[in-house]
């Protein structure tokens, strides 16, 4: 208990109220995320409504299969992640520290397939600004799809990344006692943000590879 | 700072010394003040910047600047004026300082978050400083696509970059708000007992909250599309200009009620403070800062009314843009009806606060002149819109933030200003005001265009006018600027509760101890209650 | 006139009349209600400013009916704004059926006008009195806006599509033509002239011009060799362009655009984005080979095929046709 | 705001539908539904997401307010897409209607 006294910032009068407001703060923080993507989402539905034909050809020269799997990861990472705060919640300090780590590994197992997508598509010349080679129908409409397709997946990588620096230092202070069943705020916020990242990447995942499996198969 | 003879009890300026103590301060009282030196800065740098243009502008060939020197004049006094002075402006300091003693709390709810937010401010001005003095930036403040970013030839992306750390800031001080406003409330302290100022904040840190994230993601695809060449609004890539405007207005519309609540939340404590009576219609004040926040979200499309926006969807936004203006238009008659039967006195705050609603009243009917689509059509990106905005944001905000500024200085600082200096300039800053954007009206419906760095003989006059009007104005600045560092070591210390006024603030020492209350008070009462003031002064 | 001192700027075409009843219709408004809020003011603080220190005001309760009184009585003065001004707005936008048509293209930093009969300007227009006028606007680079203030008439001009604007000019004169948009380093210099003149007048000044946009297009069709492909002695392969314009056309996608400016422009620069149904998409496209102006001749030219469909001299089927006059409605 | 905690089995729940429902937007997308296709990604994908956000990110057990923050993250975006998109599906619309 007086582990949690200590952990009392002095503007507050309790605890309850200490923690109601993170949490509060944090889906404040997490509304502003939604609107940060949803300019880019804005960007994708305008173009996509426009150019649908285009977007289909380009979206077709993602693989599903990486997409498929990078998206059971994610979500796999999302429910160790939900564990570590089940396991916060009830004070068993060696699960939050594993399932942390189960988290980080899956979120970096995420990373690297992206990664290795993206340097496909490069080769493939499906990357502007570096290497867009794509001269077929209307191309300038796939260039334009791929530039969304960078821009999104790039600022969602970047939230993974900086996810993944958000739950090592949880880890650190999880394996260093910090937290107790009665405090493990920053556990549960850190939780939001990332099952925050997973939801981004549920609609990402749809929207852009998965829009014309129908037309042109393969 | 402050000597301890005159401040015999432990205060939030004496409680600590030393640079440190304040560069790592998590005191929002502190905090506030760093945002003050830094806004104030920024507001002489786009003074400054001002004065140039109107220079410029006494006779019709580009003579004293190259035209490219002339955009970059009022690009950075856009930016500067707009990102780096007037969305923090009122929110960062007085929001800052007041919020949580309004509401009898200790500090905002994160105050570490609250710190953090002033060093990304300095950050993203630092960067917009150095884009200013490696070149500038000619875009415009507003970047259109493609021009911003395929053809202008200035440094953009850094100057894109720092605007959109700076939102950052902007997003996590009224996140901050709305928990503290949310959380903290003094028990008794219910939302109707809330003072104005805090139900506009609270509205303002929506649109902050809401609004910000857009503008921040549209600047880095700007950034991003010039930095790679890949297209995404530019039409010889493939994309659409227009689309950017939406995003670009979908927040830039929203941020000037950030621009303009935060004012009309200082004329409510103000109007109600030197009249000695509650603000008339407190419900329909309170409520419409929340409808004002919710309802200009939905009107942005009515600064692209002949941007090849579609016909359709001008109309609707013109009559959203309608809607918008109800709200507004109670509270001025509110505040006129306010002062009816009060016991008013003159100090300075209220006549800055006499100057708000006058200049508000014009710079708003000229704002439903504009969502008229015929007439928008005709004046759109003229001197008539230069005219609108400058009655919004000069005359209106820029005269709350002053009035504010005079109201609370006994309380942030514990000493007075002087009080017919304060008056003079208050007038030199009205009649300068309206000698300088008065006649932008009639040449902007006269047709002469803005961003124009030579202009056709026949509109020398209004500029000639315009820059005599500037001067004035620049003296009616000067004079509190100097005033007011005076004061700081010269002026009468100032009594708790000089103006006689009911708010939590003034219920505390004059300048308050570093944890705000000696004990969380409890309330009571109704804001605006004078009933109360009388056991207040006797005790 | 006074050049020097003008409160009200001079209003040379039929719209530049209703839309300065509808901002004295603005004007009444606002000022009624400044003074109003002015006065009040000032009666309200002189009469009633403070006497004593200790004064104590009876308190005056908020009163419904004013709330809903100053709430309903503005909301419906801007109900009027709202209609007046869209129907003005409906009005200049909306170009009359018979209106002349005039092509602009804005660059970085001029403005370069056609007429159809070929006559080309530079930051000047000239027009005939009394007769509407619709520009077709495109721009070679960043936004521009072409403004014409004595006429009350603005449009932004984009990269990229065609948008238009159009007035009827009711006064001879010479008038300012500016750039509304900022555009760059020589946003200020991107400024002409509106010439308004009798209509003999203006006959006078167009004639002299040998070839009409509509044959210049005509040649263009041939140098580029559309003609090769696109012809109408051999259907099949190529879509037949004759009685083209204006036409609704079915896509491959199923989808059926109306064929205008923009998506003629669209089928030249990057004929991949629509393929008509039933053909295959074997066009090659002519992104960086003609120039905005170039594009406006082919795009009047293949206008000019459905405007004459009996006229066989201008079906592109191979020999050159004698340079006439394409549209009726401009050889009034 | 009620402290609920959640157990493992719970989440695995959860989980388990995440993953079939992934399984079942790819499969969709293999017929031709024509416009359909874009809804049903879209339905799904918001099934999904309003499972994540109900149980993994507990709103479901969570306060009022906290359920108006996400809502009106949702609905600010929604009008974001739909003013904008107003102005998009009409520009082809006027200054002829019928033409
Ligand atoms: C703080 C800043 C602020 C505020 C509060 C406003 C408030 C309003 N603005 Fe303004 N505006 C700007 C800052 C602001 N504006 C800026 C910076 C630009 C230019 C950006 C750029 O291009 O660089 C701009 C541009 C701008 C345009 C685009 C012009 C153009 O580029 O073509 C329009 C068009 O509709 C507009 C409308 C309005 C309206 C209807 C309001 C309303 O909210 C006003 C409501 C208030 C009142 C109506 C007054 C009080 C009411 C009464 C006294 C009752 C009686 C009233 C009636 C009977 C009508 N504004
Ligand atoms: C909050 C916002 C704000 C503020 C406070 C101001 C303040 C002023 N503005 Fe600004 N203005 C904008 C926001 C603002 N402006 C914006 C957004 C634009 C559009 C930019 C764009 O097109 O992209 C604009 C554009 C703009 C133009 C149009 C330029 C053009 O289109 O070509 C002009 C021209 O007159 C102008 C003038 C002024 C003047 C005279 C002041 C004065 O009020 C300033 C007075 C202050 C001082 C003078 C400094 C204080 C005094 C001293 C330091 C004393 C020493 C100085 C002297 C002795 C001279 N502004
Ligand atoms: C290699 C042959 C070829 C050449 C050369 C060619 N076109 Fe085409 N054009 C086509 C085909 C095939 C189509 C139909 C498929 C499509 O829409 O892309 C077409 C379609 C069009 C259309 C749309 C027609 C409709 O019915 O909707 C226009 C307009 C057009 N071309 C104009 C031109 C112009 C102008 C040129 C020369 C600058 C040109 N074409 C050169 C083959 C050609
Ligand atoms: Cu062209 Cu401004
Ligand atoms: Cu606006």
């Amino acid at each position: 208990m007086a582990n949690h006294s200590l952990a009392l910032r002095h503007q507050f009068d309790d605890v309850v109220q200490q923690k109601d407001a993170s949490t509060f703060g944090m889906w404040l923080f997490l509304t502003t995320e939604v609107l940060f993507f949803g300019g880019m989402f804005c960007c994708y539905t305008v173009y996509r409504s426009l150019y649908p034909a285009a977007f289909g050809v380009a979206s077709n020269h993602l693989s599903l299969l990486w997409g498929g799997v990078s998206t059971a990861v994610l979500i796999c990472s999302s429910f160790s992640m939900a564990c570590a705060v089940n396991s916060g919640a009830t004070g068993k300090k060696n699960a939050i520290v594993g399932y942390l780590a189960i988290t980080i590994l899956f979120a970096a197992a995420f990373l690297a397939i992206e990664m290795s997508e993206w340097h496909g598509l490069y080769q493939e010349g499906l990357m502007p600004g570096f290497n867009f080679t794509f001269h077929e129908g209307d191309a300038r409409h796939v260039q334009l799809f791929y530039s969304l397709y960078f821009s999104m997946t790039g600022l969602h990588a970047s939230h993974v990344t900086i996810g993944i620096g958000i739950l090592l230092t949880m880890l650190v202070r999880a394996a260093r006692g910090a937290f107790s069943a009665e405090y493990y705020t920053p556990i549960e916020i850190s939780g939001l943000y990332w099952h925050f990242v997973d939801l981004v990447w549920i609609y990402l995942f749809p929207l852009y590879y998965l829009i014309a499996r129908h037309v042109h198969q393969g | 700072m402050i000597t301890a003879t005159v401040q015999t009890r432990d205060n939030y300026l004496t409680h600590e010394y030393g640079v440190k103590s304040w560069l790592l301060t998590q005191d929002h009282k502190r905090i506030a003040l760093l945002y003050l030196a830094a806004i104030s800065f920024f507001f002489f740098l786009g003074g400054v910047f001002a004065t140039v243009i109107r220079v410029e502008l006494l006779t019709p060939p580009g003579d004293l600047v190259s035209s490219q020197t002339y955009n970059k004049l009022f690009t950075l006094h856009g930016v500067i004026m707009i990102f780096l002075f007037m969305i923090p402006s009122i929110p960062a300091t007085l929001g800052n300082f007041l919020v949580p003693m309004m509401i009898g709390a200790k500090d905002l709810a994160f105050p570490k978050i609250n710190l953090l937010s002033w060093y990304i401010f300095m950050a993203g001005g630092a960067l917009v400083m150095y884009a200013m003095l490696i070149g500038g930036v000619d875009t415009g403040w507003t970047f259109y696509t493609p021009f911003s970013t395929s053809y202008a030839n200035s440094y953009v992306i850094l100057t894109a970059v720092g605007i959109f750390i700076t939102g950052f800031s902007s997003i996590l001080t009224g996140l901050n708000f709305i928990v503290t406003i949310h959380r903290m409330r003094a028990p008794g302290l219910t939302w109707f007992r809330l003072p104005l100022f805090i139900w506009s904040m609270y509205a303002t840190s929506i649109i902050q909250v809401l609004g910000t994230p857009v503008i921040a993601v549209t600047l880095l695809l700007v950034a991003v599309e010039r930095g790679f060449h890949i297209g995404i609004f530019d039409p010889s890539l493939g994309g659409d200009p227009v689309l950017f405007q939406h995003l670009f207005w979908f927040y830039s519309h929203p941020a000037v009620y950030i621009m303009v609540l935060p004012g009309m939340g200082i004329v409510s404590e103000i109007v109600s403070v030197y009249s000695r009576k509650k603000v008339f219609g407190y419900r329909f004040v309170a409520f419409s800062s929340v409808a004002i926040a919710v309802l200009g979200f939905l009107v942005w499309g009515h600064h692209m009314f002949v941007s090849s926006q579609s016909v359709y969807a001008s109309l609707v936004f013109s009559f959203l843009s309608f809607m918008v203006a109800v709200p507004s238009a109670i509270k001025v008659f509110n505040w006129t009806a306010t002062l009816y039967k009060g016991s008013i006195s003159y100090d300075t705050p209220m006549l800055y606060a006499f100057g708000f609603i006058g200049l508000f009243t014009i710079g708003g009917l000229t704002g439903t002149f504009l969502a008229t689509l015929g007439f928008d059509v005709h004046v759109t990106d003229t001197y008539f819109v230069v005219a609108h905005f400058h009655y919004i944001m000069v005359g209106g905000t820029m005269m709350a933030y002053l009035g504010g500024l005079h109201y609370w200085w006994p309380k942030i600082t514990g000493r007075m200003y002087p009080e017919a200096w304060a008056k003079l300039s208050a007038l030199v800053v009205f009649l300068g005001f309206n000698l300088t954007f008065f006649p932008q009206f009639i040449m902007g419906y006269l047709g002469m265009p803005r961003r124009y760095h030579a202009y056709p003989p026949e509109f020398q006059i209004y500029h000639v006018l315009s820059t005599a009007g500037a001067s004035v104005l620049a003296v009616g600045y000067l004079i509190p600027a100097i005033y007011f560092v005076w004061a700081m070591r010269y002026g009468k210390p100032a009594p708790d509760n000089p103006w006689g006024a009911t708010g939590l603030e003034w219920q505390t020492t004059s300048p308050p101890p570093p944890e705000n209350f000696e004990i969380t008070p409890v309330v009571t009462h109704e804001a605006y209650d004078y009933s109360i003031l009388e056991e207040m002064t006797v005790g | 006139m006074n050049p020097n001192f003008q409160l009200v700027p001079e209003a040379a075409s039929s719209t530049a009349s209703h839309l300065d009843h509808l901002t004295a219709y603005l004007l009444i408004v606002a000022t009624i209600f400044t003074v109003l809020i002015f006065a009040c003011i000032f009666y309200f603080a002189i009469k009633y400013r403070r006497r004593a220190d200790h004064e104590r005001p009876v308190e005056v309760e908020g009163a419904m009916t004013l709330e809903i009184l100053w709430t309903v009585v503005p909301f419906l003065l801007m109900m009027v704004m709202f209609g007046w001004g869209a129907s003005i707005f409906f009005e200049m936008s909306r170009p009359p059926d018979d209106a002349m048509n005039i092509y602009v293209v804005g660059k970085q930093w001029m403005w370069k006008t056609q007429h159809l009969e070929g006559r080309r300007e530079i930051n000047e227009l000239h027009v005939p009195l009394g007769r509407p006028v619709k520009l077709t606007m495109t721009s070679e680079d960043v936004i521009h806006s072409f403004y014409m203030p004595a006429f009350r008439v603005k449009f932004d001009v984009l990269p990229g599509r065609y948008t238009t604007a159009w007035f009827n000019p009711t006064k001879p004169g010479k008038y300012h033509l500016f750039c509304a948009e900022y555009c760059g380093t020589l946003h200020s210099g991107m400024i002409g002239w509106i010439y308004v003149m009798e209509p003999a007048e203006y006959e006078r000044w167009l004639a002299g011009e040998t070839e009409s946009l509509a044959a210049s297009g005509q040649q263009l069709f041939q140098f580029l060799a559309c003609a090769n492909c696109h012809r109408t002695d051999k259907p099949g392969r190529c879509p037949n362009l004759e009685g083209l314009f204006g036409k609704p056309v079915q896509l491959t996608t199923g989808e059926i655009v109306k064929a205008d400016e923009d998506y003629i422009r669209e089928s030249i620069l990057n004929p991949g984005a629509k393929i008509v149904a039933g053909y295959q998409n074997i066009m090659p496209s002519f992104q960086g080979l003609v120039t905005e102006e170039e594009l406006l001749k082919l795009i009047e030219y293949i206008k000019s095929l459905s405007k004459l469909p009996q006229q066989p001299a201008l079906v592109p089927s191979g020999q050159k046709a004698a340079a006439q006059r394409p549209a009726p409605n401009v050889n009034r | 705001m009620s402290e609920h905690i959640v157990t493992k089995k719970q989440y695995g729940y959860v989980f388990a539908i995440l993953l079939i429902l992934t399984l079942t937007t790819t499969w969709a997308s293999y017929f031709d539904l024509g416009k359909l296709n874009v809804v049903v990604a879209l339905v799904i994908a918001t099934i999904k997401a309003t499972l994540v956000v109900l149980f993994f990110m507990h709103v479901y057990w969570s306060s009022k307010l906290n359920k108006i923050v996400v809502v009106s993250g949702v609905a600010w975006l929604a009008l974001l897409l739909w003013l904008t998109l107003t102005d998009i599906v009409s520009r082809g619309w006027l200054p002829f209607p019928g033409k």
